[in-house]
This record gives C-alpha cells, structure tokens and sequence, in this order.
C-alpha cells in the first residue's frame, strides 16, 4: 500500500471516528430521557473508539503497540456494554419510567408494584 | 508519519476535547444521577480515545498503559455507582 | 459576612499567587534553575547510578528512597487511622446494606468481574514489576488491586471478600511494606554503609548490581502489595455498616 | 483422590495461565529470557490466585470449541454493531428525532451466565436496544423504536449466542 | 496546535472544577469529580508526566472516588 | 506586575485559580464532604502547579529510552515529589471520609453549620 | 562506617520499624503491644542521648541517606537545637506512654488499643523524623505523617466531640500542609534545590526574589496553622481538650511544637537572617509574627480564665505558651532566642504534667469541671503537688524552668526596647498566675476533704511526678544547658 494511499485512509477512518463521536455527543444531548441516551453513549462511542484505532493502527503497522491498542479496545467493548447495563438497570430497579410518545404504551404493564420500589 | 497526519491527529484530539466539554455539561446539568454517569462516562471514553491518539503522536507507547488503566477504572466507578443506587 | 470577609481573603491570596506567578520564570524554558541544579545529573547518570531506566522510579526509590519510606509510612498511617476510628469488619459478622437488601447484582455484571477481576490483578503485577523501565510502580498498581477487590466486593458481597481475604491475611501484608523498606535499609546498616544504600560493598560488580536489583524489586512488589491491602482494608472498614453486623453469616 | 483433585486444578489453571501469558507479551514487549521466565512465573501465579478468588474456573462453559466458533460470531457481531451506530447516528442527526421507545420484554432460550451475559452485552451494542434487567430467563430491554423491536424479536442474535456455546434447543441454534 | 490544546484541557479542568463545587448533588459531584481527575491525568500526559498520569488515573478516578460514594452512602447525599 | 508573563505562564495561572476555587470551597461550603472534595482540588492543583515547572517545551518524558537525550527531558523531581504528595492526598482523604461516616453516625448530617455551630472560620 | 555513626538514622527507623511490626505482635498477643512500644520508645532514647555528645563536640551532625550527596540526595542534619527537641520529645513521649497504659486499657475497646500504640509510635517516629531532617519535602513528608496520625489520635475515642474536634483539626491541619506544599513549589521553581542548606546558598546568590518572598510568607502560614498561632488557633482549644488526656499532653507538649520549629527551620535555616535581597520582608514578617504571638498571649490568658472545663482552660493555656515560644523566637536577640527555646522544654514539661493530672482526675472521678476539684489536695496528694509544682513553671515564678524562659524572653524584649512586649509578657503571666493557682486553691484550700488517700495507680502519678520534678530541676540546674543553647542561639541569628 502507498503511503498516498494509506493516509487517505487513516484520515477517513479517522473522521468516521470522530463523526461517531460527534453522533454520540449530539445523542447525549438531544435525547428526552435516561434510557436513551444510553444508545448513543453505548454504541457511537464504541464504534467511534474502534474506527479512530483502525486509523491509528494503519499508521503504526504491525506493531507490539498494535497489540497493546487492540487489548484497550477489546476492553471498551466489554465494559462499555457492561456499564451501560448497570446504569440502565440501576434506572429500571429505582422505578424510572422511559420517555414514550403519545399513543405507545411504553411498558407493557403487569403489576403496579414494579414501579413503586425505592 | 507524515506531518499532514499528525496535524490531522491533533486535530481529531482538539474536536474530542471540545465533545468531552459538551458532554460534561450533561454530566453537570442531567437531571437524574444516571444521566450524569452516562455523561461522565463519554468524557473518559473520550479522554482515553485522546490518549490513544496522543500516545501514537508523540511517539510514545508508555501512555497505552494509562489508556488500559483508564478503561478498567472508568469500569470501576460506573459499577460502584450503579451497585450502589439500585439497592 | 462571613462569606464577603472569606471572599476578601481570598481575593488578598489570589493577587498575592498571582503576583507571585508573574514573577516566576517562563514556563517550559530549559534554562531556569531547576533544570540546571540537580535534574541534569539525575538524567544524565540515572540509570547507572540509580539502576532504573524510568528516571523517577530511579529518584524515587534511590535518590529520595527517604521520602518514599515516608510516603509508604503515610498510608500505613491512614490506615491505621481509618482502622482506629471506624474498627475493622468483624470475620463471619459484617454487612454491608447491599448485602442485607437482598439485591444481587446483575448477571451481566457478576459474570463480566468475574472474567475482569484475574485480568486486573494481572495487569496490576505487570505494572508493578515493570516500574523501572515504564511508568508505574508500585503504588499505581496497589491503588489497581484495590479497585479490582472492590469491584469483586460489589459483585459477591462483602462476606465472601473476607472470606478470601481474612485478616490474619492481611494484617501482615499491610505493613510489609514499611517492614521492606527498612529491612532494605538495615541491609546497608550490617555491610556497613549508609541507610537505604542498595550497592553493598565487598562483592563483585555484576553481584552488586543483581543485589541491588533484587532489593529494589522487592521493595517495589512491598509497596504494591501492601498498598493494594491496605486500599481494601481502608474500603472494607468503610463500607461495613454496624447495625447489619448482628446478622450471622448465611451457611 | 486429593491428587486427582490437585490435577483437575492444574489442568483448569493451564488455560487462563497461558492466556495471561500472552497478555504478558503483549504488555511487556521484551523478550529476552528473564522477562519470559518472570511472565512465565507471574502469570502461573496470578492463574493460581485468580482460580481462588472466583473460587473455580473462570466459568464452565468455557472450552476450545466455544474460543473457535468465536471468531465468526465476533465477524457478524461487528457487523451488526456497525448497522446499529449508523442506524443511531442517522437517527440522532435528524431535526424530527424520530424515536419512539418502549420497554419491551421476552423470554430467552439460553440457560448459563456466560450465555446470558453474552447475548444482553450484544443486545447493547446492537441496534437501539438496550438490557436494562435480566431476572432468570426474562430480558427487559430497552427499544428505540419499532424496527428494533421487531428486529430482536425475530431472535437472530439470540440464535447466534446459543450457537457459540451449543445451547438451547437444536433446531434454535445456527447462523444465519 | 500543542499550546491550543493545552488551553483547552485547562479551561475544561476549571469548568469540571467548577460544577463539583457548584452541584448540589453530593453523589454527581463526586462523579464530576472523577472526570475532573481524568482530565488532570490527560493534562499530565501533556507535561510529559506518565507516571503521574497512570497514579491520578488509577487514585484520583478509582480509589478516591470509589471512597467518595461510599461514604455518601453512608451519610447524606443531598447537600443543604 | 508582569502581566506579559503571566499570560505565558497559562498552567500556573490555572492552578491557582484552581488553587482559590479549593479554598473557597473549604472555607464557604457547608457540607463537610464538599469541603473534602474542595481541599482534594486544593491538593491537585499544587500538583499542577509543581510539575508545571519542571516542564520543558517539546521535551519528552523522563524514561531513558534510545534516540532521546537527557537534555530535552522534562525535570523528573517535581514529578517524583507530586507522587509523594498524591499519596499523601489520597491517605487525608480516607481518614477525613472515615471522621466524616463517625460524625453522621453521631449528628445525623454533614452540614458544618450545624455540628460545629456557627462562629468557626470552619 | 562505625555502627555509633548511624545513630542519626536509627533515630527515626527504629521507632518506624516498632510501629510497623506492633499490629502484627498484637494480632498474635494484644496485651504485649505496651511492653513492645515501650521497647521501641526506649530505644530510641538510647540513640537520642547518644548523639549528645557527639553534637556538643561538632556542633553539626551530618548523615547522607543512600550516601548520595547532599544537595542530590536527602540528609539528615542534626544541629543543637534539633537535638535539644529531639530529647525532648524522647523523654516527654517515653514518659506519657508508660502513662497511657492504664489510661488507654480503662477508656478505650480492646480492638482499638493495638492501633493507639500503632500511631503513638508513628506519631513519635514522625516527629523525630521531622525535627533531624535538613531536606524540606522531607520535612512535609513527616509533618503529614504525624499530622494524620494526631487527626486520628484526636478521634480514636469515637466520641460524639471528639469526632468533631478531629474533623476540625483535620480541615485546618491538611489546608496548613497544601500551602506549606504550594510554598515548596514556589522556592523549588525559583532555586532548584530541596536541601536545606544549599536553597539558603542559592537565595544569596539572588534572582527572583519576590517569589521567594512570597514562599516564605505561606511557609510561615501553614507552619502558624500547625504551631496554632494567634488569628488560626481556633481547632487547638477543642482538638487538645477533647482527646484522650495522654495525647493530648503529647499534642500540647510536642505536636505544635513542630509548628515552632517549622517556622524556626524556616526563618533563620533556609531564609538565613544575614540574606540582603530579601532582608525588608523578613523583617516585616518577624515583626508581624511577633506581634500575632503577643496577641495572643493576652487573649488566650484571658480565655482560660473565663473556662469552666479544666482541659479547656489547660489547652488556652498553650495557645499563651506558643505566644511566648515565638515572641522569643521573634525578638531576634540571642537572649530572646535563648528564652524561646528554653520555654519549649519548660512548656513541654510543665503542660504535659497538666494534662497527665487531668487525665488522672478524670480516670479516678469523671469530672472536668473547675470548681469540682475541691480537696482533692487531700485525697490525691502526689497528683495535685505534682500540678502545684508544674504550674510554677507555667506562671514562671523560681525556681521552675519557666521562670528562666520568661526571664530570657524579658530579657530579649529589654535588648530590643521593646517595652510594649514586656508589658504584654507581665500581664500574660499575672493572668497565667490567676488561671492556675485558682485550680491550686481549690485542690488545696477548699473543702469538703475526703476521707483518707484515693491516688491514682503509679503508672499515671509517677510520670506526671517526674515531669513536675522536671521543671523543678531545669530551673535549678539551668546551666547545665542554658550556655550551649545560647551558642546555638547565637549560632542561628549569624545564619
């Protein structure tokens, strides 16, 4: 690969990563409740992060850093999906009901006492 | 690395700044304390991302180390919160 | 009133700082007078003299080992304040109010430490043990095991955390740190030269050289070790809640 | 017995030792012969520790064949995951914001943690849905609007987790 | 571009400094917190300062905080 | 005053607002963990202040590494002292949070107003 | 090396290592935790008045730790004057140990006891460990040592006030340590060195001065904070009053103590006296600080006359005696330097004796109030002579130790023609004669007397005895220090 070519490339996967970013930020703000807000805060970052280390890794090549990057990454995903859960469902258990428009029944509700937990 | 990439990188590290500042405000003003983590939350997503991008331009592979540290204790936190909250 | 005379106070201190700032010699000029007294023969000969390619490690442990004794005194002391002041956890007996509440944390979360806790531990050791050629040292990876058993503690309860971790187990290892940095320092006492000096007389290049290692090492892994436990040990005492103590462990 | 009990032990510790080691190449990037026989050590050591602290193996469901069939599914998940971001992103980028979300719940076929925690974890990475609670086999999860419904109800994610770890009924599991 | 970048990390260290002073809630101030150490890590890193950034990552977002909220369980957590 | 250097001297200047922005907070703030948190800002941004001066413009980090020369590296002391003080920090904090947990058990809050009553500069 | 010529590091390691291994011994044997400390304690008294001799001959000793050299590495530098307090804490922290053991056995839970002796022995490890060291992060490093340990020590009771009494030491005390930690920064980014010495050869050489000016100003704040100087004593009076008695004759007597030498370390080692640039604000400062101690020496006389709590009234009464130490200190002359000096031993003794008596009423009756010690002259002969005694010391009447200290520190102020001090100095005392001897008056010629002799067990009254006896003995036998003090005295003021 040239290195023309390359850096075209680095600098296409990186403005994808930071148009994710940019996605998520936008989501982070505009969202009306909790719940989803958590869809931009777990997935664009996640995808943001990766494109941007692709980005970096065409440029360090095959490297042990390379590794090193793919380790991080492969511990974003976890976590990230992992902690996302645990807010969602810190928000579930304490009884926040979800933003809903009007007309669609946002919870298909069984029991009223759900809602009445701490 | 080609000097138009690294500017280009730096670049890319001053726009997450600048998103991490916005999503602080979410972090400062969301009215439900999960708000708040899911902002905080993005902010360290993006300080590590920076960090990464850093550490790729100015050459020096000792801040993966930090990046690595922030992911296992951004982890830390969030969980400790949301453990905390939900009993 | 109070507020306004607090706010003149401060405003008094801050034209002071800030006079005081203007005054000091520009930031990031290599030629101001802390970049020429002392810093350039510990950059120049720090890793021969000292044994440490990270040069901090090098000042911290060798230069200045007096004041990192100090710095390893200090948290040995919070934690014996913290100890003094809120007791330890009693074995079989403490609770804390997640574990009373009967709400276990989430699948999703359990199986995920429990998949994160051994790569943290590990990654702490590699920090640990790494502190003379990259950043980190033992302190840093102290501070990372006492995350990763807090995160374990949040998953499973604080009776099983105590339970693998009992305080015959701990109370040791909480001053060992102290305990190897003097036994580093009596070392040099009994060959005859100065405290906390890790080249010792009398032996062979290459010997002295693998002594000092070691020493280092093993002061590095007592820092780390002892930081970690004492990290948990200062959690575990305030995470404990008293009026859950009564409450005998489930079978 | 005891020995026998002992090499269970060692036998269960080889794989997360050797995983460790591998990581311990990859953080120390030295390879002269102190540094592999330190790794070598440590990470025997911290298999031992590990294999204490979460008191047995790290999950039993874990084997070769689920570490094989790994891959394929880590292909089709990135993909998946990429669809859901964009499908996100277009979403929070439009002026109307059209998002309808709902909390919706189902049942799974999957019976072990590790299945469990794989399938919510890809839930949340993949398009507009969110696990907020999972209470034995029922999944609350959060949906962003009605597509993202329908599209997890189908169960193609769910087939796929059971595929990797070779549960649930036969005629559920597969890629599709 | 470097001294740019300097600058920002600065004004967004006060800004996080400000709003844990100024957040009613104890608990999102302690969050706050933890980023505000974060950012004090990545300026760190800017000073050519690793093994601070690696501590203040690994004290300041981890064991402070985790302290933090522990003890704003234990008491109160709305500030009056 | 030198007002010319002060505007190049960015990161002192921070860290003494930073510095002030501590201070108020121990002073002014009623809630006792607030005021922990304020002196915790205090700590930090000393520890701003302190590695700021031994930076050196486009210098590297203080790790003898091959192709970098002693004379471009930043000054390792202040780092090796802030490492010192941010355990210091990190050992006041814990036993002011454990005095803080004693005190609710006893008072029943944490504001400052109410349990050292009014009069104290604290 | 000869073993003798390491005694300047032992002198701090040895106690270190006692409080390293103490929660280990008493997880094994709890009750053997005393007999261990009070090895420990001892010990480190031996390689104390070891070093006398060896001092009085070279006037400096001098040690390099990791035999760096001085300005590369740290060094342990031990003048007369540091080895003048060293004894004293030695000896005061060796007596107030074999106190605590009934007192501590009596007031606190068994589990907590193995951790009191813990932190007794950092607290006396750290404060050696400060007074000795010629390096000033050192210095900081230490000050936090026994800072945080006095915090806890302050609270280890766990008592609704004591809790509070410490959180507010703690607040003042840890915002002291950030400005003395904000003016080492300052002087280390203008003169590059931390070694003591060498910072005071490098601010002659000169350049930027003001900065170094204002490092000294916050310097002198964070160290008045911790000595509980005029306008920030406020957590002294609750910290000393409410904490267990035998730690609070160690605060009283050693702890701000350290705040003193501090600013002693300060003033006339690092920014030396004979220093031209920066010579007007050093002036001005001394002035100022001498002007703070002599406020405070009539306001807090007049504040412990007003108490009703006999340990409050005792811890106003140390505010007074910081006032006398740095009036002294500040005069500038070697007689007022040589009373300041003199006055730290007198107070250490006479105050520590205090306290150990109100430890001993409150262990045998519970009661703290003034006017309900009446005839306990009677019932607790050897406790109440003991305070009798001690407080000729701190009235400075002959012939106690502080009769001496307040001569000196006359005499300094008389040299300086300062006649506006020696009017303050004479109505402190006046008022400190009102404060004492009405506590002498009700112990002794107030009735009802009790029948017969209910002293307290020997462990507490020998100790409070024998610092009594102290007093009494550094005021007769004032020539046995009095000289070499004024040389160092004399020696400090040349810089």
């Amino acid at each position: 690969m040239g290195s023309v070519a390359k850096d075209v490339l680095t600098v296409i996967f990186g403005l994808t990563g930071v148009l994710f970013f940019i996605g998520g930020t936008v989501g982070l703000l505009r969202c009306p409740d909790l719940y989803s807000r958590l869809h931009p805060a777990t997935k664009c970052d996640t995808v943001g992060s990766c494109s941007i280390t692709i980005a970096l890794a065409l440029q360090i090549g095959l490297d042990i850093a390379l590794f090193k990057i793919m380790v991080v990454i492969l511990l974003l995903l976890v976590t990230s999906a992992s902690s996302g859960h645990a807010i969602g469902r810190s928000a579930f258990k304490t009884g926040v009901m979800p933003w809903h428009k009007k007309g669609v029944v946002p919870w298909p509700l069984k029991g009223e006492d759900r809602w009445t937990g701490r | 690395m080609s000097d138009l990439v690294s500017e280009f990188f730096l670049v890319v590290a001053a726009i997450l700044v600048v998103n991490a500042f916005l999503c602080l405000y979410r972090g400062a003003a969301g009215p439900t304390i999960q708000d708040r983590i899911i902002g905080i939350n993005i902010v360290n997503t993006k300080t590590m991302v920076v960090l990464l991008v850093l550490s790729t331009f100015l050459g020096e592979e000792l801040y993966l180390d930090i990046a690595l540290v922030y992911a296992l204790l951004n982890f830390v936190v969030t969980i400790t919160i949301s453990r905390y909250i939900e009993t | 009133m109070r507020k306004a005379i607090v706010v003149l106070a401060l405003v008094g201190i801050g034209v002071m700082l800030i006079y005081a700032v203007g005054e000091m010699p520009p930031m990031g000029d290599s030629g101001n007078p802390d970049k020429v007294h002392i810093a350039p023969r510990y950059l120049e000969h720090g890793e021969e003299e000292a044994g440490a390619s990270n040069v901090i490690t090098a000042v911290i442990l060798n230069y200045r080992g007096y004041d990192t004794m100090g710095e390893v005194a200090v948290i040995f002391c919070a934690l014996c304040a913290v100890v003094a002041i809120l007791n330890r956890e009693k074995p079989g007996l403490s609770r804390t109010s997640m574990d009373v509440s009967g709400v276990k944390a989430s699948v999703v979360v359990r199986t995920t430490i429990r998949f994160l806790v051994p790569v943290i531990i590990f990654f702490a050791v590699y920090i640990i043990l790494h502190g003379e050629s990259t950043p980190g040292g033992g302190f840093q990876g102290g501070a990372i095991i006492g995350a990763s058993i807090i995160l374990f503690t949040l998953a499973f309860g604080l009776p099983e955390s105590t339970r693998k971790l009992p305080l015959r187990f701990r109370i040791p290892l909480e001053s060992f740190a102290v305990i190897a940095f003097l036994a580093a320092g009596f070392t040099g006492i009994v060959f005859g030269v100065h405290f906390l000096t890790y080249l010792m007389p009398g032996l062979s290049e290459y010997a002295a050289e693998t002594i000092r290692h070691i020493m280092m090492m093993v002061i590095e892994i007592g820092i780390g070790f002892a930081g970690g436990i004492i990290f948990t040990s200062i959690m575990f005492a305030m995470i404990r809640e008293d009026q859950c103590e009564l409450q005998p462990d489930s079978p | 017995m005891k020995l026998k009990a002992m090499s269970r032990t060692v036998r269960e510790t080889i794989p997360l030792a050797l995983f460790l080691f591998f990581l311990w190449l990859i953080f120390t990037e030295k390879t002269n012969w102190e540094h592999l026989l330190l790794g070598a050590i440590v990470a025997a050591l911290f298999a031992r520790i590990s294999f204490f602290m979460v008191g047995g193996r790290l999950d039993p469901n874990l084997n070769w064949k689920v570490a094989l069939r790994f891959f394929p599914f880590a292909a089709l998940l990135s993909w998946e995951i990429m669809k859901a971001s964009w499908d996100v992103l277009t979403r929070v980028f439009r002026p109307s914001l059209p998002i309808s979300p709902r909390i919706i719940e189902f049942d799974s076929i999957l019976d072990s943690d590790i299945a469990k925690t794989m399938l919510a974890n890809s839930i949340t990475l993949t398009p507009g849905t969110v696990t907020v609670e999972i209470e034995g086999k029922r999944f609350y999860v959060h949906c962003l609007a009605q597509e993202h419904e329908s599209g997890l109800l189908e169960g193609k994610l769910e087939r796929m987790v059971a595929w990797l770890f070779a549960e649930g009924p036969d005629d559920m599991r597969g890629l599709r | 571009m470097d001294w740019t970048l300097n600058l920002l990390l600065l004004m967004l260290l006060l800004a996080t400094a400000i709003s844990v002073i100024r957040i009613k809630d104890l608990l999102a101030a302690a969050v706050v917190f933890s980023a505000y150490s974060l950012v004090m890590a990545i300026l760190w890193t800017q000073l050519r300062a690793p093994d601070l950034a690696l501590t203040e990552a690994a004290v300041g977002a981890g064991v402070t905080t985790v302290l933090f909220i522990i003890t704003i369980y234990r008491t109160v957590r709305k500030e009056d | 005053m030198n007002f010319n250097r002060i505007a190049h001297n960015l990161n002192y200047v921070s860290s003494v607002v930073l510095f002030l922005l501590g201070l108020y907070a121990v002073a002014v703030k009623p809630n006792l963990v607030k005021k922990i948190m304020g002196l915790n800002i205090m700590e930090t941004s000393v520890f701003l202040f302190m590695v700021s001066i031994g930076m050196v413009g486009s210098g590297n980090a203080p790790v003898v590494t091959e192709g970098v020369k002693p004379a471009t590296m930043v000054n390792p002391i202040p780092q090796a002292l802030i490492l010192t003080g941010i355990v210091v920090a990190v050992s006041t904090t814990a036993v002011a949070l454990s005095l803080c947990i004693k005190i609710h058990e006893h008072y029943g809050t944490l504001n400052a107003s109410e349990i050292l009553g009014t009069g104290g500069p604290f | 090396m000869s073993f003798s010529s390491q005694y300047p590091i032992l002198l701090e390691a040895v106690p270190l290592a006692f409080a390293a291994l103490c929660p280990i011994v008493g997880m094994w044997k709890r009750k053997l935790c005393f007999p261990f400390s009070v090895a420990g304690v001892l010990a480190t008294n031996f390689f104390i008045f070891s070093l006398w001799g060896k001092v009085t001959s070279t006037n400096t000793v001098t040690y390099a730790l990791g035999g760096w050299r001085p300005p590369f590495g740290i060094q342990i530098r031990i003048d007369y004057v540091g080895l003048f307090i060293a004894s004293i804490i030695g000896a005061v922290g060796l007596l107030v140990l074999i106190y605590s053991w009934r007192y501590v056995s009596h007031e606190l839970e068994e589990e907590k006891c193995t951790y009191y002796y813990t932190l007794y022995l950092l607290l006396f490890a750290s404060m050696l460990g400060f007074t000795v060291t010629g390096d000033i992060f050192n210095m900081f490093v230490f000050m936090e040592i026994f800072s945080i340990a006095s915090y806890a020590l302050v609270g280890i009771t766990g008592q609704r006030r004591a809790v509070r009494a410490a959180l507010k030491y703690l607040l003042m005390g840890a915002t002291s340590s950030i400005i003395v930690l904000l003016a080492i920064a300052f002087l280390y980014g203008t003169v590059g060195s931390l070694n003591m010495e060498d910072i005071a050869g490098r601010l002659q050489v000169g350049g930027y001065t003001s900065v170094a000016g204002v490092a000294l100003v916050l310097f002198l704040i964070g160290f008045a904070v911790k000595a509980a100087l005029f306008p920030v004593h406020v957590w002294l009076p609750d910290a000393h009053s409410i904490a267990p008695s035998p730690i609070s004759a160690v605060l009283s007597a050693l702890v701000i103590k350290m705040g003193v030498l501090g600013i002693l370390r300060i003033f006339f080692t690092v920014y030396t006296p004979g220093f031209a640039d920066l010579s007007g604000t050093w002036n001005a400062l001394t002035q100022a600080v001498a002007w703070c101690a002599a406020i405070s020496i009539v306001l807090a006389s007049i504040m412990a006359i007003i108490q009703r709590d006999f340990k409050v009234m005792i811890a106003y009464s140390s505010i007074a005696h910081i006032g006398y130490i740095l009036l002294g200190v500040c005069m500038l002359t070697d007689r007022g330097l040589t009373g300041g000096l003199y006055n730290i031993l007198a107070h250490a003794l006479g105050k520590s004796c205090f306290f150990l008596v109100a430890g001993a009423i409150i262990y045998k009756h519970g009661f703290r109030r003034i006017t309900s010690l009446r005839g306990l002259g009677r019932s607790m002969p050897v406790t109440a002579g003991a305070f009798a005694v001690a407080s000729l010391s701190i009235v400075g009447l002959p012939p106690s130790a502080g009769f001496i200290a307040k001569w000196y520190i006359l005499w300094g102020c008389l040299q300086k023609h300062q006649y506006a001090f020696v009017v303050m100095v004479l109505l402190g005392s006046l008022l400190a004669a009102v404060y004492c001897f009405r506590v002498v008056y009700y112990m002794f010629f107030v009735g009802p007397y009790g029948d017969g002799i209910d002293e307290a067990p020997a462990t507490m009254f020998v100790p409070a005895a024998s610092l009594a006896a102290g007093t009494l003995f550094f005021g007769i036998f004032a020539t046995l220090i009095l000289p070499s003090l004024g040389s160092a005295a004399r020696a400090l003021l040349a810089g």
